[in-house]
């Protein structure tokens, strides 16, 4: 409402004030502080394409290059070997830490799974940003589902495109192993995430 | 005087004497500072059967003391504990915090005509159990419970 | 701006109960700054009340009291407008102390 | 002044006990415990100190600060943050302006300023977090009402719109990626939705806060530059473009909803 009647009283102005973009504005408000260098205000083409649409691109060929490009971008693990070890993969699923400024570099990133997710039913502290993944596990261990659930960690885009999720092996934030460790955290039977909770 | 309280070496008269010159200095009541020793032992002691052995034993549990503690902290900086004892003549309450690197949080004593209870706040390092002990008759006694503190927003 | 503690002492069917909250940092000695020095611990040792200079309760504290501590507690025998005193005493030999009114 | 001050104190009791606490269920007994006696209080006094002790090369003191209503005028200011401001020819919020003010008045450098605007976790609070607190609660129970007639502060709105969406750096997040939905919770931390009204009233009312977790009074400014930095961006300078178009985003968003500040949160 406000808005509104400012905008009507004073639009001839409005043009003039700012036409600068968000970028340009960014990078006159922060400042590099440790590993967090403005260099990261830099869009790709994923991260701008879905800024414009506010992460709905509509157009279908805008829609149909991004899966592409993301799918394009994937490395399967190297041996063939697409489960690791479901322990680790529970530190890392817990683990908030990696990247901020206040990080420490040389210590591993985690993948903070549990800030949008449920996954071991047991834990209370768990996120609703995504899907509840408890018992993900019972969807079985078939080569298509060991490879969409590989792509969907490396690149969330290849399926969703402009997915809230964070591109864990495109981006460089989990290494191969760690991958393989969440894998094995979300797919071994013996893991907590698959271990219904009794009554 | 800028060290620990009852540093190593100086009897505990003396320090009192500075303090109480020092609280005299500041226009404070200068008598209240010598009312109670200090265990300093307790406090620096780093686990739990060590703490217990240093405040004189283990102590007997008793369902005479209550003790309220969240299940749930959010932050372990702030936890709130509530000590209540139904145990006749109870001098003492220590609050001790299992997992922290000195668990002997703080002690109370209590003079004839105040409440055997007391509401304090700690900090909790981890999940773990809070105990709220006793002294009474030259006993100890103890009530637990556990807090399970959470990891803030986004784990950062 | 340490050293300052707000009390408030309320009196009901013959017990005043007493709520202090004192303004200190409670440092224990193993936080660092922001250049990574460690903070030196800084803490309160002995804390005190009193009523109409008769101590009430007296307690001695360990760096895991949490930062501007919080102290409740109750006794008998104040009446309405009797003053109550709450005074602290840390580690680096600095002292707090507040007062109120009985209500 | 001291008459003034006993009843200012007198009222901040009950405004930090009647102030928001969000109801996460899960926590209730926790904050039930808590109980009302925070140390936001002392905060809250010492900003006032802040405000009328002669500081910097010009030893003065902030009275004749402008925040926006004039000289010297504190209560009803904040409601009305951020605004543009005729000597400046800028939007600023309020920690924008008390850095005008420090420097303008008061003689000091920028840099000196800026050097440590927030606290660290465990610190006992900051020159501008305790004088946020003590301002933005003379504002308490007033509707937000930031500026919006000025051609400047609609365009600052409309940056922040934008700056909402803006997605960067490694993890790909802005600041819609938590905060684009409602009834969403990362861990067990309720997120607000500050698209809408409900979502944007009920987080821009309860900042500045008392963080019970932390011990101090944390500002908008921030909560803004620590969004970023979990969004794993640089670091947000106060007062800046960026915060400043942030915030006005959010205070049009939850225009009109009755500030409860300071807050008090986890």
């Amino acid at each position: 409402m406000i808005r509104t009647l400012g905008f009507v009283v004073f639009t001839v102005f409005a043009s003039v004030a700012f036409a600068d973009t968000s970028y340009d504005v960014l990078m006159r408000s922060m400042t590099d502080k440790n590993q967090a260098t403005l260099s990261r205000l830099n869009q790709d083409d994923i991260q701008e394409a879905c800024s414009q649409s506010r992460d709905q691109p509509g157009n279908a060929d805008v829609l149909k290059a991004l899966r592409e490009q993301s799918l394009a971008s994937v490395t399967l693990p190297a041996d063939g070997i697409f489960i690791g070890d479901w322990q680790r993969g529970a530190a890392v699923a817990n683990n908030g830490r990696g990247l901020q400024y206040s990080d420490d570099p040389s210590a591993p990133n985690g993948g903070n799974c549990y800030a949008c997710h449920q996954l071991d039913p047991r834990e209370l502290a768990y996120g609703t940003l995504g899907p509840s993944l408890a018992n993900y596990g019972a969807r079985g261990q078939s080569e298509p589902m060991l490879n969409y659930t590989w792509v969907k960690l490396w690149n969330t885009h290849a399926y969703n495109a402009c997915s809230h999720m964070p591109r864990f092996g495109a981006q460089g934030i989990l290494d191969e192993q760690q991958l393989k460790d969440i894998m094995a955290y979300l797919l071994d039977p013996a893991s907590p995430v698959n271990q219904p909770l009794e009554d | 005087m800028t060290t620990q309280f009852a540093a190593a070496g100086v009897s505990r008269r003396s320090l009192l004497r500075i303090g109480a010159l020092m609280a005299a200095a500041a226009a404070l009541p200068v008598k209240v500072w010598a009312s109670i020793a200090r265990p300093e032992a307790a406090f620096t002691a780093t686990g739990l059967e060590d703490t217990f052995a240093q405040l004189g034993g283990m102590p007997t549990v008793s369902a005479d003391i209550i003790l309220e503690t969240p299940d749930i902290a959010e932050n372990g900086a702030v936890v709130p504990a509530t000590i209540i004892s139904n145990i006749p003549n109870t001098t003492k309450i220590f609050v001790l915090v299992e997992k922290n690197p000195n668990p002997l949080a703080g002690m109370f004593e209590f003079p004839a005509g105040t409440a055997a209870s007391i509401q304090t706040r700690v900090k909790v390092a981890q999940t773990c159990s809070i105990y709220g002990v006793v002294e009474a008759d030259g006993k100890l006694y103890m009530a637990s419970k556990e807090t399970k503190v959470t990891l803030g927003g986004c784990g950062g | 701006m340490a050293g300052r503690i707000r009390i408030r002492a309320q009196l009901k069917d013959g017990v005043t109960e007493v709520k202090a909250l004192m303004r200190h940092p409670m440092e224990t000695g193993q936080r660092k700054d922001a250049s990574g020095n460690a903070i030196a611990a800084h803490f309160i040792t002995e804390v005190s009340a009193t009523h109409n200079d008769n101590v009430v309760l007296s307690g001695q504290w360990g760096a895991a009291v949490s930062q501007n501590p919080f102290l409740g507690f109750s006794f008998e025998g104040a009446a309405i407008g009797d003053e109550i005193t709450v005074s602290y005493l840390d580690n680096k030999g600095e002292t707090g102390s507040g007062s109120t009114k009985v209500k | 002044m001291i008459k003034v001050r006993n009843l200012v104190l007198m009222s901040l009791l009950g405004i930090i006990t009647a102030a928001a606490v969000a109801q996460d269920g899960i926590f209730d007994e926790y904050r039930e415990m808590m109980g009302e006696d925070n140390a936001g209080v002392f905060i809250i006094d010492e900003g006032q100190e802040y405000w009328f002790s002669k500081t910097g090369p010009k030893a003065a003191t902030l009275e004749a600060c402008d925040l926006g209503l004039g000289e010297g005028v504190v209560e009803g200011a904040y409601a009305q943050l951020p605004r543009y401001f005729e000597d400046v020819d800028r939007v600023m919020d309020l920690e924008a302006r008390l850095v005008h003010c420090m420097i303008d008045l008061q003689g000091r450098s920028r840099a000196e300023v800026h050097a440590k605007p927030y606290s660290l976790r465990g610190d006992m609070g900051t020159e501008i977090e305790a004088l946020s607190a003590w301002i933005a609660n003379q504002s308490n129970g007033l509707a937000i009402a930031p500026g919006q007639i000025h051609a400047r502060e609609q365009s600052a709105y409309d940056v922040g719109e934008k700056l909402f969406y803006y997605r960067a750096g490694p993890h790909d997040f802005s600041c819609a990626t938590c905060h684009g939905q409602a009834d969403k919770r990362i861990r067990l931390q309720s997120l607000a939705h500050l698209e809408s009204y409900d979502g944007a009233a009920g987080a821009y009312s309860s900042w500045p806060a008392y963080r019970i977790s932390e011990g101090i009074i944390r500002t908008m400014g921030w909560r803004m530059r620590d969004c970023f930095r979990q969004q794993r961006m640089p670091e947000l300078v106060m007062g800046s473009d960026a915060s400043v178009a942030l915030q006005i985003y959010l205070a049009v968003n939850g225009a009109g909803a009755p500030l409860a500040a300071p807050g008090l949160k986890r």
